[in-house]
């Protein structure tokens, strides 16, 4: 292979592996999800470079696009963050406006 | 309410972390350790191709060699639908008209590219026979235009009935069940295409497999939309 | 027209629930009652065939496609799948009865019938499947759809335990098709019937195994990976909970013993065996006592499955050493697995009864029970004799099995735990069965929380499945003949 | 190291990745979108092993294999999301052991 095509390789997977642990470590959900999302079509680029079109086509389409979606939804529907411990009890029962993002 | 801490005690964290450093090593040794020699399936699957009815080697693996595979795949589609109706507060997955306002940009953007999405749909199902593409990829998109359409007020009067919805979902699962019932009643084995008639029957799955894949990912939005009583609640209702 | 049915026999056990369950789905609640009735009947003669025709001819493929392996998925069909096929009938048409009652017309429920047929149709397809990779679809089949099944009564308990059980499934899957990945890497092949002749022990094989083998054993539920069990177990609806105790983690054993006995038996390993049946032996204790410090009775039933798993894993170190040992391991652990099914599904129907009348299930409210519902209660005190192993209760026959093998192989401790299980069960049998019959207490009034009595339909069911594992010990030895034939070549005693 | 050993090892990596955030992390969101991760990890493992004997084609079973897995993780995805979303309308929290705190004695039929 190229060195190019080496150089590229590396890039993506060590971005790959970057966007992963940022998304789970992000406390706001909406943040979580959108690193998430960026990260799933960052893997369809990566089934691009390892020759497998069809799945790239069914990551951009299902795991990024659907799972994206779905995720985003399921953000908003539990509206806030994943608080620091210990959660001040004044935050308890927050109003709907404190929407991430 | 109660708010959800970001992390777990440190014993945990410790333990988690042993279990992932021993799963880790292990998997990075099995990995670095197959061999690059062996040829698996592929040679196979190159040999029987012409007999598929299809050209690209993937779909055939998938709709014919393995197509039980996927069929017990759609089985597990449905059935997640299913789970997420039974757990949606309406429970019928009809869109709540609450929820179905809709906003004029969405719907000039719906009116233009929903036929758009319609004909990429097309144009990927019949793709998958030779190239990428196929079911999956075409459903999607289907889907995707299919919840514009719902976000825009445009979809709400086909998905008022619930047995339209249920027949809909289900209709790619029993089209596929029906194909393969059918094969054993001509004299063949379950989802044993005869040679000549395999393109035909495949596409015929993989059209209605297209519409269930479409219409459950329709449902699955549907259903997830927040239900009336939660929409008045929050009197500020712009969600 | 005969001759259809022996040629597609394998298919069609899996394609009748599995095109029943749509069906149901789409015409609604009332049908799917008589949906899920119909495809209960149909199956047993399906069942029953099948074991009949192994018996006469031996092992059957089926090669979906028409392809056959390694290209192909075959579906293939010995004696322990002929066995668990039609335990599985047979549990799933008493517990189709069972909730026929237990559900009624309710149309908040509706989503019962085709998430159960989906449940009965991916066991089977589980139990006939000789491909490693479909067997990932068929658990992940049969993980969601119990999952949907723990979560349809939306209480909240419910939806937690599902939520639990749900993660604890998927990752199990995840390290199964691991499992299956690193196979498919090293050997080319996910077809059992090849991989059994090409499998090395190796380092990718081993890690393979080991992932797969740690991914079912969560979703078997092996202490100590057993937490999501009892909530899940306890707090689904009853007629659910007797399918996951008496089946469902019975589908994840299944694969684990195809695994270790049948296609990497080459790789022999004594060290794993022995784990696991060290984990068996601390799973029937440590489940036992919890059991018996419940104070629910669902609970303790549940704890009383965490208990029985243990049983099962006793057969993985008892088999190791091949010879009649190994062939009487073979035959008390799949039996055990049998006459575990009936009695635990009788035990939580029973209790479902009790919770559905009642309107409670706590342990010493439950004083007298004999005389309210002696249906009911008779029907858990004879689970309760297997449960115990007593003669002439199928229980006794698989532990006796069980010790006979430790026996034989000089293994003596195995045996120790077999019968310290079965004193420990008598324990935590008798607390709620002795009360039952016992002086009544206040608590028993009819809660008419759902209105009306129990309809006979729901007690009987429960009593036939206790009386059915308490005469499995009498009619035993067709089955055990069954069971052995086409075994795996380490328990046949053929070196290959 | 080939393009196989990249790809599985980050396969690898991005499972325990993933392990590690579903064990450690209380949020239910954060521990879907963690087996979300762990299967694209394992998925990883099986594109890099068809790549493996080099060549312009690589062997299609892996990548169909994967195809079914994809399909599978979003029914699981939407599915673990729906009860995730119920439990948190139900009980107010996200996470399994702040609900399982508040057990209460109601027995539905």
């Amino acid at each position: 292979m190229t060195s190019s095509g080496w150089f590229f390789d590396i890039l993506l997977v060590a971005t790959l592996v970057w966007l992963a642990v940022r998304a789970l470590a992000e406390v706001k959900l909406f943040k979580s999800v959108v690193l998430f999302i960026a990260f799933g079509l960052l893997v369809a680029l990566a089934w691009v470079r390892l020759s497998a079109p069809d799945i790239a086509l069914a990551e951009a389409a299902i795991g990024a696009g659907i799972t994206g979606a779905l995720l985003l939804d399921a953000a908003g529907h539990m509206r806030g963050r994943a608080e620091p411990y210990p959660a001040s009890p004044d935050a308890e029962g927050a109003s709907g406006g404190d929407t991430d993002g | 309410m109660g708010k959800v801490t970001a992390k777990s005690p440190i014993a945990v964290r410790v333990a988690a972390l042993a279990i992932c450093a021993g799963v880790g090593a292990l998997l990075a040794r099995a990995v670095l350790a197959i061999p690059e020699t062996e040829p698996g399936l592929a040679p196979l699957v190159d040999a029987n191709l012409a007999v598929s009815g299809v050209k690209n080697a993937v779909t055939a693996v998938l709709l014919n060699f393995r197509g039980y595979d996927t069929l017990l795949e759609i089985a597990v589609l449905v059935l997640a639908t299913i789970g997420v109706l039974s757990l949606s507060v309406t429970q019928t997955g009809t869109w709540d008209p609450i929820a179905a306002q809709a906003d004029p940009v969405l719907s000039a953007l719906a009116r233009f590219l929903a036929p758009v999405m319609i004909l990429v749909s097309g144009y990927l199902l019949w793709a998958g026979e030779h190239a990428p593409g196929g079911a999956f990829q075409a459903g999607s998109v289907l889907g995707a235009a299919g919840v514009l359409l719902a976000l825009s007020g445009y979809a709400r009067p086909i998905w008022v009935s619930r047995f339209a919805l249920r027949a809909a979902i289900s209709v790619g699962f029993v089209v596929f069940l029906a194909t393969a019932i059918g094969e054993m009643l001509a004299g063949g084995l379950l989802l044993e295409y005869p040679a000549d008639l395999a393109k035909t029957l495949m596409l015929v799955v993989e059209t209605w497999l297209t519409v269930s894949i479409g219409a459950i990912l329709i449902s699955l939005f549907i259903a997830s939309a927040s239900p009336a009583e939660e929409l008045r609640r929050r009197s500020g209702g712009g969600e | 027209m005969a001759e259809w049915i022996a040629r597609q026999l394998p298919a069609l056990v899996v394609l009748v629930p599995f095109t029943a369950a749509p069906l149901a789905y789409l015409l609604g609640t009332g049908f799917g009652r008589q949906i899920a009735l119909i495809s209960a009947l149909l199956s047993q003669p399906l069942a029953i065939l099948l074991a009949v025709t192994v018996v006469r001819e031996g092992e059957l493929r089926y090669e979906v496609g028409g392809w056959g392996g390694p290209l192909g998925i075959d579906l293939v069909v010995d004696g322990f799948t002929a066995v668990m096929v039609l335990v599985t009938t047979v549990v799933g048409l008493f517990v189709t009865v069972y909730a026929l009652g237990y559900f009624g017309n309710r149309e908040r429920y509706r989503f019962f019938w085709p998430l159960w047929l989906f449940l009965w149709g991916s066991l089977h397809a589980l139990f006939l499947s000789g491909d490693i990779f479909n067997l990932y679809v068929c658990l992940e089949l049969v993980s969601m759809s119990a999952v949907a099944l723990v979560g349809l009564t939306l209480r909240r308990e419910a939806l937690v335990a599902a939520m639990r059980y749900m993660l604890a499934a998927i990752l199990g899957s995840l390290f199964y098709l691991l499992g299956v990945a690193l196979i498919y890497g090293a050997f080319g092949s996910v077809d059992m019937q090849t991989l059994r002749e090409v499998v090395r022990s190796d380092t990718t094989g081993q890690a393979a195994l080991a992932l797969m083998t740690v991914g079912l054993v969560l979703k078997t539920a092996l202490f100590p990976l057993h937490f999501w069990l009892p909530p899940a177990h306890s707090n689904a609806p009853s007629p659910v909970s007797a399918v996951l105790s008496a089946l469902v983690v019975k589908g994840s054993f299944y694969i684990l013993v195809r695994l270790w006995v049948d296609v990497a038996e080459p790789m022999a390993f004594p060290g794993v065996s022995t784990v696991l049946g060290v984990l068996g032996s601390t799973a029937i204790i440590w489940g036992s006592i919890q059991a018996f410090r419940q104070q629910r009775l669902k609970m303790l039933v549940a704890y009383s499955t965490v208990a029985q798993i243990g049983y099962l894993f006793l057969l993985f170190p008892l088999v190791t050493g091949g010879g009649q040992a190994a062939a009487d391991a073979w035959m008390g652990g799949i039996f055990h697995a049998v006459s575990h099914a009936l009695a635990k599904s009788a035990m939580f129907l029973a209790a479902g009864t009790v919770l559905a009348r009642f309107g409670h299930d706590r342990i010493d409210g439950l004083g007298g029970l004999s005389r309210r519902a002696p249906v009911t209660a008779m029907a858990f005190g004879l689970a309760g004799v297997t449960m115990m192993g007593l003669p002439p209760s199928g229980g006794f026959v698989a532990k006796w099995q069980m010790i006979r093998a430790s026996i034989e192989s000089g293994e003596w401790w195995w045996a120790a735990v077999v019968v310290t299980g079965g004193l420990l069960a008598a324990a935590y049998v008798f607390r709620v069965v002795g009360p039952f019959f016992g002086r009544e207490v206040d608590d028993l009034d009819d809660a008419d929380l759902n209105a009306g009595p129990s309809p006979w339909t729901m007690e009987s069911a429960a009593l036939v499945l206790a009386i059915g594992a308490l005469v499995l010990g009498i009619v035993g030895q067709p089955l055990l003949d069954l069971i052995m034939v086409s075994a795996p070549a380490l328990v046949a005693g053929v070196t290959p | 190291m080939s393009q196989t050993d990249l790809y599985t090892l980050v396969g690898s990596a991005l499972f325990v990745i993933g392990l590690y955030a579903l064990m450690t992390r209380p949020h239910l969101l954060h521990k879907v979108l963690a087996l979300n991760i762990s299967s694209s990890g394992v998925f990883f493992v099986l594109v890099g092993i068809a790549r493996r004997v080099g060549g312009p084609v690589p062997d299609p079973l892996p990548h169909a294999m994967v195809l079914t897995g994809i399909v599978v993780t979003v029914s699981s995805t939407a599915f673990a999301l729906a009860l995730a979303k119920r439990i948190y309308t139900e009980t107010g929290t996200a996470a399994l052991d702040a609900a399982d705190v508040d057990v209460g004695e109601s027995l539905g039929g």
